[in-house]
């Protein structure tokens, strides 16, 4: 059961997470109730791209979850913006003016922190519900007049990077060098992630990092990038701390030109397919990634949405705590890959669906 | 097109006459098309968008339309003036997104001032990107690729690569969003300073010089037009249009980033280009352009809402793209295509 | 982006101008490459060590064999920006007729052809559109690269289609004498590419057409078919260059092209040849694409911020061009 | 048709049959009927002469014969049999090749390149250029006409002259390329050439007489006459007139052409009055630019016309380019009634109340995208400008006012400068100046280079008065018959330096003689 992998992968959420588990649903019903039906219901996400796996997964995780709730493939749209906040924005907006926006919940991750402002303004007018990962302004904060913003979910940037590099390390023998791969370097998940790697590095004096470049999130430029880091440091290279694992399987290939994949041991994060298999075989030196659960995300957002919409959560009554939190993400390593390595099974997911809040870890607060 | 003058008919005959009378008007009605097309194209668009998607004709969606069209339009009209000479800018969605980091981290505490400010530096950049370009004689393209590169550093440098979001005096340009009556006022600024230039091109002699100079720079520069100067407005404009799309967009969205803008470049120039202004310089104008941006936005924002596989959208766009510009480009302008 | 000089306007130059000016033209970019290459070296002893110097041939291969193909079409007045579309479809293709988790088609190599071969489609639909509708090729094969990517984006299906083929992986990964395969390979279409450029009607009509497409016509040369020819051609090299960079990744990535177009027109433009057309070569393209891999490469190993990586790169990108294009330079010059 | 099936015609062919004949060909351009039922026929082995004035339809003509433009009607019949190609390449094939007006040369590849461009033949086996091979074919053509320029030269490193001849050679190549006499068309061949090249063409043009036809068209009509068998003259797209040039004279030629008689002042010498002693208008000293001009000193006064004689590269024209500040002197200074104008640029020379008249009028004399109004007022806005705003009133008047003043043939004065003939353009580029009440010196360069007698004599008159308009003009010419009618003093150029200066006035012309013997 997915939960309590998350609560042994974060133990110290355990007590916030119990304490946070499942909302009564017994909130007082909106008017949107009655009118909102198959014909009229509208559930979406708006994404960047479908040519990366990881949104690829999302969208399986809400059509499993539409599909779930009993209503047609048909109620469910979704929404990419390649990239382009302005196009983001715009496309919200004219889907806000092209239905029954009462009877519409919606799932986004912005394009950029600048997007989400934008997109809740024009939710909370139009009456319709939407849900928020990842990227906000620091000061944006759904209690503040948003209504209809039900909540903002994201990951602890500190901890994966954290957890990645611990393991990391762990497989070097805590000693040895480093290099490492960055993503966007305007992303804050990106610098968070950083930053946990640096955390873990104060703690971890016999691991020096010899070099830290961005790869863009991209596969290609970690490898070139990869290949020029073992021109600068021959032989000295003994790890490889990458920001996801689109990079990670970058530099892996790069290592892998240089007769070392094995030899030097590779971490990323997002839990994409190959890197599971990469785990899973463990001959090439994948050491550890992380799962923000894409799968799970698609549903999660989209229940929240529609219970809120349903009536079935009343936003005003939520606690800040749940209305701005880190979900749990789940340490995947050699000990535990076999439960992931497969494709993901509706089954598995319905609890944590049906219970958004299971997978609290703890609350973003102000000033935090 | 020109009525023909009392003594040539008579030097050609009656023959001659009447042939040239039904060539003329073959030409006149040719011309008229190409003038209509971009039209036309865009009605034909959002008709087939409102057959799949009645909706997307309710005025909310109309709003929205526009709303989106007008950072675009902003972008565009820049554009516009740098091909109508025959050159190109790459740097000016980034050079947008400099800005509105700039704009972001300066409103708080120079309110108006930082205003004036961020646009006075974009239309410097712009300025010295013209001004180098024609000083050094290396093409544009090359130049404001370069500038994409600089001000991309710029933006992140500045912002400490991260999101900056307005706290305060939000007021100086909030104005500019949100609804006046039923129309928004984002497209409304847009229109306003389009017109502006658009009546600069028209009434002062900045307007001949630019076509002089996409037309047949040679002759220009034989005539004494100051080309490198017009060269440098051109581009200037540029800047200055890349600063107020800044500006708009962070009004809108309250916090500027430093690639805020930077996927607009290409919906820019295919804007102009669908438009009907020719790339090749020397044609064209920002009303074409105004047609060029709705079209390009309908694509955006229609695409989507048609219920069409989101997979299939890039396809599709492509596709459209090609098909509206093989319409509405004129082909009479330029002698040699490449 | 069109050059003309005037007939009787603009001044003849004197010869050891015009040869100064051909010198910095094509030579220039050597010159530029070898003062970047002193520069890094003097940041960082390392720059010039066997291992480096191989890492740099295969960062600049790939970008090489698609400014190979972007060469033809620049030098004939053109250009092509379908090349992270082409790039794009074609990577995934590969992907998946190789041997695959996906499916079992498993073609074997015998996949390579048939992507080039899609490359080559692609290629020849821009040329067509450019020359039968009259679309400037600028246009149409900015139309292409949206088709590309959504094509990509279609056949990707959400997660990259892991290769199995070893022998097609074998190219990136294998080596010779310490490069990778693929430099070899872009080593021959180099080579092969100039052979074209100097040696057949292909290449020479690239110039002549480059150079004045009406009296082409008026000489009863039919351009639009080497028009054409070219687009194909070039499609093909995008082709190829994604089937190097796929057999490097392992996967099939729907974002293979990503990156690749403005740094190879930024190569062929280095190289010093014009993008109005007419002027510049294969052999200059190949510099080109050495100069723009040592100017990222040496930033890193000297260790320059990467927030300001870009900027620098295009500081340095404007230099070059306009230091080997000063002896260029004369009054009454249009540059567009 | 193929080739072989006309080598049978010319096979069964008698000797005196007409090589090509053109029956009843009409072309419409959009405004005007360029061809109109036009019927002439090319006998074996003649050289026919075609003169007419712009617009009359030559180049259409021969445009129409070498598979440029189609005709919309009628139909050409080469060695007997109706001719089926429509573009060039099948007219080559036919054995019709033309040497165009504005040069048709690839500037950025090998002189050989260009020779043989689009019939490399064997010298391309396998898909492979054979570069020596290709280099000797097209020596063989450069041969035939004695030119001097190298087949692996670059074409745009050539002088204007020198690429003349080697367009030339490339349409003798039809020669060996097609096994059937070939039919050379030559529109103003002559219109750039220096002197002796000119010599040199004419010795080919007799020897073509033996092993092809020969179409020439040129405005000097003493040239015409002199290589011709017969001459036909066109007239507003008509075939008007045949003509024996041995029975007939250039004054003949003229009425027909025109339908009025050539003024016994055809240079209007009558008109030239001697400038009264001044302050010089323009005063050149010590101008100096290395490889290019030596120390080049001269005066202008007001109203006189100062023509500079010389040959290609004698540096003339570079001491025009540096008036109009398109090239910088290195030393030396030039004063403008007594005050030194710096001209670095042309926009200063503009400023200075220079002018410049250039010589290839349609890249650089008008803008044809844009209205005949808006040349006019191109560099002079501010005739028109109320404050800072365009007053397009004024512009309108102003326009109509010099389209009058110079008779310019137009539509309107909105309609596009492109689409106006050849005269007429000239007319525009010289209003662009004429607009301007500033302006002091005009310098003419070549400034009826292509003009029929018409508009030439248009051109003359118009120099005339502006001379009385206290205008100070320097003029070179393509030929020495006009720098002397028109000049009121001549320099002589040579290797950039001035070899004599000569008095013109309408009293006592010099001699071409005397001035050609100074140029060479």
């Amino acid at each position: 059961m997915l939960t309590v992998a998350a609560v042994a992968a974060v133990a110290a959420a355990v007590s916030s997470c119990a304490g946070a588990s499942a909302p009564k649903s017994s909130a007082v019903g909106s008017s949107a109730v009655s009118q909102c039906n198959a014909s009229n219901i509208r559930l979406v996400d708006s994404l960047r791209s479908l040519s990366n796996p990881y949104h690829a997964v999302w969208t399986s995780g809400s059509k499993a979850f539409v599909k779930s709730l009993g209503l047609p493939s048909s109620d469910y749209k979704l929404l990419l913006n390649e990239g382009d906040s302005a196009k983001q924005i715009a496309q919200v907006r004219t889907l806000l003016a092209t239905g029954n926006d009462h009877c519409t919940a919606i799932s986004v991750d912005p394009n950029e922190n600048s997007d989400t402002e934008a997109i809740v303004t024009m939710v909370q007018k139009a009456g319709a519900y939407v849900t928020v990962y990842w990227n906000k302004n620091a000061n944006l904060w759904p209690w503040n007049g948003y209504n209809h913003w039900v909540s903002f979910i994201n990951f602890d940037g500190h901890i994966s990077g954290y957890q990645i590099a611990k393991e990391l390390f762990k497989s070097m023998g805590n000693k040895g060098n480093i290099v490492a791969i960055q993503g966007l370097l305007d992303n804050l998940t990106s610098q968070q992630r950083y930053l946990g790697l640096q955390k873990a590095l104060k703690e971890t004096p016999g691991v020096k990092m010899l070099g830290q470049q961005t790869g863009n999130w991209d596969r290609t430029q970690a490898l070139t990038l990869m290949k020029t880091y073992l021109a600068k440091y021959p032989g000295e290279i003994n790890g490889v701390w990458a920001a996801n694992d689109n990079m990670a399987l970058g530099a892996l290939q790069a290592l892998k030109g240089a007769g070392l994949a094995g030899k030097v041991p590779v971490v990323g994060i997002d839990a994409v397919p190959e890197s599971l298999q990469d785990i899973k075989a463990g001959n090439v030196g994948y050491v550890a990634t992380v799962a923000s659960d894409a799968y799970w995300q698609g549903g999660a957002a989209l229940q929240l949405s529609y219970q809120a919409m349903m009536g079935k959560l009343n936003v005003n009554t939520l606690p800040h705590a749940k209305r701005a939190f880190y979900a749990s993400t789940i340490l995947i390593t050699k000990e535990n890959i076999k439960k992931y390595a497969l494709a993901p099974k509706p089954a598995d997911y319905m609890n944590d669906w049906n219970n958004p809040f299971n997978r609290f870890v703890s609350a973003i607060a102000p000033g935090k | 097109m020109a009525e023909p003058t009392p003594q040539v008919p008579v030097q050609l005959g009656d023959s001659a006459a009447l042939a040239r009378r039904g060539t003329q008007q073959r030409k006149r009605w040719r011309e008229t098309a190409l003038v209509w097309m971009p039209l036309g194209v865009l009605v034909l668009l959002v008709g087939i968008v409102s057959t799949k998607n009645p909706s997307f004709l309710s005025l909310g969606s109309i709003q929205a339309l526009t709303v989106e069209a007008a950072p675009l339009l902003f972008l565009a009209l820049g554009q516009t003036l740098v091909i109508m000479i025959g050159g190109i800018d790459l740097s000016v969605a980034t050079l947008a997104s400099f800005a509105s980091v700039l704009l972001a981290l300066w409103l708080p505490s120079l309110g108006l001032a930082a205003v004036l400010a961020v646009l006075a530096i974009t239309t410097t950049a712009g300025g010295i990107q013209g001004y180098v370009h024609a000083k050094t004689q290396v093409p544009s393209f090359v130049v404001t690729l370069s500038g994409m590169g600089i001000f991309g550093s710029l933006g992140l440098i500045v912002s400490g690569a991260s999101t900056i979001a307005v706290t305060a005096k939000l007021g100086w340009i909030g104005w500019m969003t949100g609804m006046l009556g039923p129309i928004p006022r984002d497209p409304l600024v847009a229109l306003v300073v389009v017109s502006v230039i658009a009546a600069c091109l028209r009434w002062l002699p900045i307007g001949r010089y630019l076509l002089a100079i996409g037309n047949s720079e040679l002759t220009a520069l034989l005539s004494g037009v100051r080309a490198a100067r017009v060269r440098v407005f051109a581009f200037a404009v540029s800047g200055l249009s890349a600063g107020l799309a800044a500006t708009l967009l962070v009004s809108e969205l309250q916090s500027g980033a430093p690639s805020l803008l930077n996927a607009l470049l290409l919906p820019t120039i295919a804007a102009v280009v669908v438009g009907g202004t020719a790339i090749t310089g020397g044609s064209g104008g920002l009303s074409r352009t105004v047609v060029g941006v709705l079209i390009i936005s309908v694509l955006r924002v229609g695409i989507p809402v048609m219920g069409i596989d989101p997979s299939y959208e890039q396809l599709v766009y492509g596709a459209v793209i090609i098909a509206a510009v093989s319409l509405t480009i004129d082909r009479s302008k330029f002698a040699v295509l490449k | 982006m069109t050059v003309n000089v005037g007939v009787s306007a603009a001044p003849a130059r004197s010869p050891w101008q015009g040869r100064a000016a051909e010198f910095a033209r094509t030579r220039g970019s050597l010159i530029a490459l070898i003062v970047l290459v002193v520069a890094f070296t003097a940041g960082n002893p390392r720059f010039v060590s066997l291992q480096n110097i191989h890492s740099i041939a295969d960062a600049a291969a790939i970008v090489a064999v698609v400014a190979v193909g972007q060469t033809f079409v620049i030098l004939m007045g053109a250009i092509d920006l379908s090349v992270e579309g082409v790039m794009s479809v074609s990577g995934v293709t590969i992907s998946l007729l190789v041997a695959n988790d996906r499916n079992s088609l498993d073609l074997g190599l015998l996949a390579i052809p048939v992507v080039l071969a899609l490359g080559a489609l692609i290629g020849f639909a821009a040329g067509v559109a450019n020359t039968r509708l009259r679309i400037p090729s600028f246009m149409a094969t900015l139309g292409f690269w949206a088709i590309g990517l959504g094509a990509a984006t279609v056949l990707f299906g959400g997660s990259p289609p892991i290769i199995e083929q070893q022998s097609f992986l074998d190219i990136g990964l294998g080596h010779i004498f310490g490069f990778t395969k693929i430099s070899y390979i872009a080593l021959a279409v180099v080579l092969f590419a100039w052979v074209l450029q100097r040696y057949t009607r292909f290449g020479r009509y690239a110039y002549v057409i480059g150079g004045d497409e009406s009296v082409a016509r008026l000489s009863g040369i039919n351009v639009d078919r080497y028009k054409i020819l070219i687009f194909t051609f070039s499609g093909t090299m995008f082709a190829l260059a994604s089937i190097l960079a796929t057999s490097e990744l392992g996967v099939g990535d729907a974002n293979t092209g990503t990156g690749y177009l403005f740094t190879a027109i930024t190569a062929v433009v280095i190289g010093g040849t014009l993008l109005s057309g007419g002027r510049g070569g294969i052999m200059q393209t190949l510099i080109g694409s050495l100069v723009i891999a040592v100017i990222v490469n040496g930033m890193i190993l000297v260790g320059i911020n990467p927030l300001a990586q870009q900027g620098i790169e295009g500081a340095i990108i404007l230099l070059a061009v306009a230091l080997t294009g000063w002896p260029l330079r004369r009054p009454l010059r249009v540059i567009k | 048709m193929s080739a072989a099936a006309q080598l049978e015609q010319t096979g069964i062919l008698p000797e005196d049959a007409p090589v090509l004949r053109v029956e009843g060909v009409t072309k419409d351009f959009p405004g005007v009927r360029a061809l109109d039922d036009v019927t002439l026929e090319l006998r074996r082995h003649e050289v026919l002469g075609l003169v007419g004035e712009n617009g009359a339809g030559k180049s259409t003509l021969l445009k129409v014969l070498a598979g440029v433009t189609p005709s919309d009607s009628g139909r050409i019949v080469v060695r007997g049999a109706p001719a089926t190609y429509h573009n060039v390449a099948g007219a080559q094939r036919t054995g019709i090749g033309m040497v165009f007006q504005d040069q048709a040369l690839i500037p950025n590849v090998t002189v050989a390149e260009n020779i043989m461009l689009g019939a490399e033949g064997g010298a391309v086996r396998r898909g492979l250029y054979r570069w020596r091979e290709l280099n000797r074919r097209a020596q063989v053509q450069l041969d035939k006409i004695k030119a001097r320029v190298s087949p692996g030269a670059l074409t745009e490193s050539l002088s204007f002259a020198e690429r003349q001849l080697v367009e030339l050679a490339k349409v003798l190549g039809i020669e060996e390329r097609i096994d059937a006499e070939p039919i050379v068309l030559l529109d103003e061949p002559t219109t750039v050439l220096e002197r002796e090249e000119i010599e040199t063409l004419f010795a080919q043009i007799e020897r073509l007489r033996t092993c092809a036809s020969v179409i020439f068209v040129s405005h000097r009509l003493d040239e015409v006459l002199g290589v011709s068998d017969r001459v036909y003259v066109m007239r507003d797209g008509k075939c008007v007139a045949e003509l024996d040039p041995k029975t007939s004279d250039v004054h003949e030629l003229h009425l027909i052409m025109v339908g009025r008689g050539l003024s016994e002042s055809y240079y209007q010498e009558a008109e030239q009055r001697e400038p009264e002693p001044a302050e010089p208008r323009l005063s050149v000293q010590g101008l100096t630019l290395p490889r290019h001009y030596e120390n080049v000193s001269f005066d202008v006064l007001p109203g006189e016309v100062m023509g500079i004689a010389g040959v290609q590269g004698s540096g003339r024209e570079d001491v025009c380019r540096t008036l109009f500040g398109a090239l910088a002197q290195k030393s030396g200074q030039i004063l403008l009634d007594g005050r030194p104008a710096r001209l670095a640029s042309p926009a200063e020379a503009v400023q200075a109340g220079i002018g410049y008249v250039p010589a290839d009028r349609r890249s650089e004399g008008i803008i044809g995208q844009m209205s005949v109004a808006e040349n006019m007022t191109l560099a002079h806005i501010w005739r028109v400008l109320r404050g800072l705003v365009i007053d397009r009133g004024a512009e309108d008047r102003l326009a109509r006012e010099w389209i009058d003043r110079l008779a310019i043939k137009v539509p309107s004065h909105r309609a596009q400068a492109g689409n106006l003939s050849g005269g007429n353009q000239q007319k525009l580029s010289l209003a662009k100046w004429l607009v301007s009440d500033r302006l002091k010196v005009l310098v003419l360069d070549h400034p009826t280079r292509g003009l029929d007698v018409g508009a030439k004599a248009e051109v003359y008159a118009l120099v005339r008065q502006l001379s009385d308009r206290g205008l100070a003009m320097v003029l070179l010419s393509d030929t020495l018959e006009e720098t002397i009618a028109l000049s009121h003093r001549i320099i002589v150029m040579k290797d950039g330096e001035i070899v004599d200066r000569l008095d013109a006035p309408a009293s006592a012309k010099p001699t071409q003689v005397a001035v050609v013997e100074k140029m060479v």
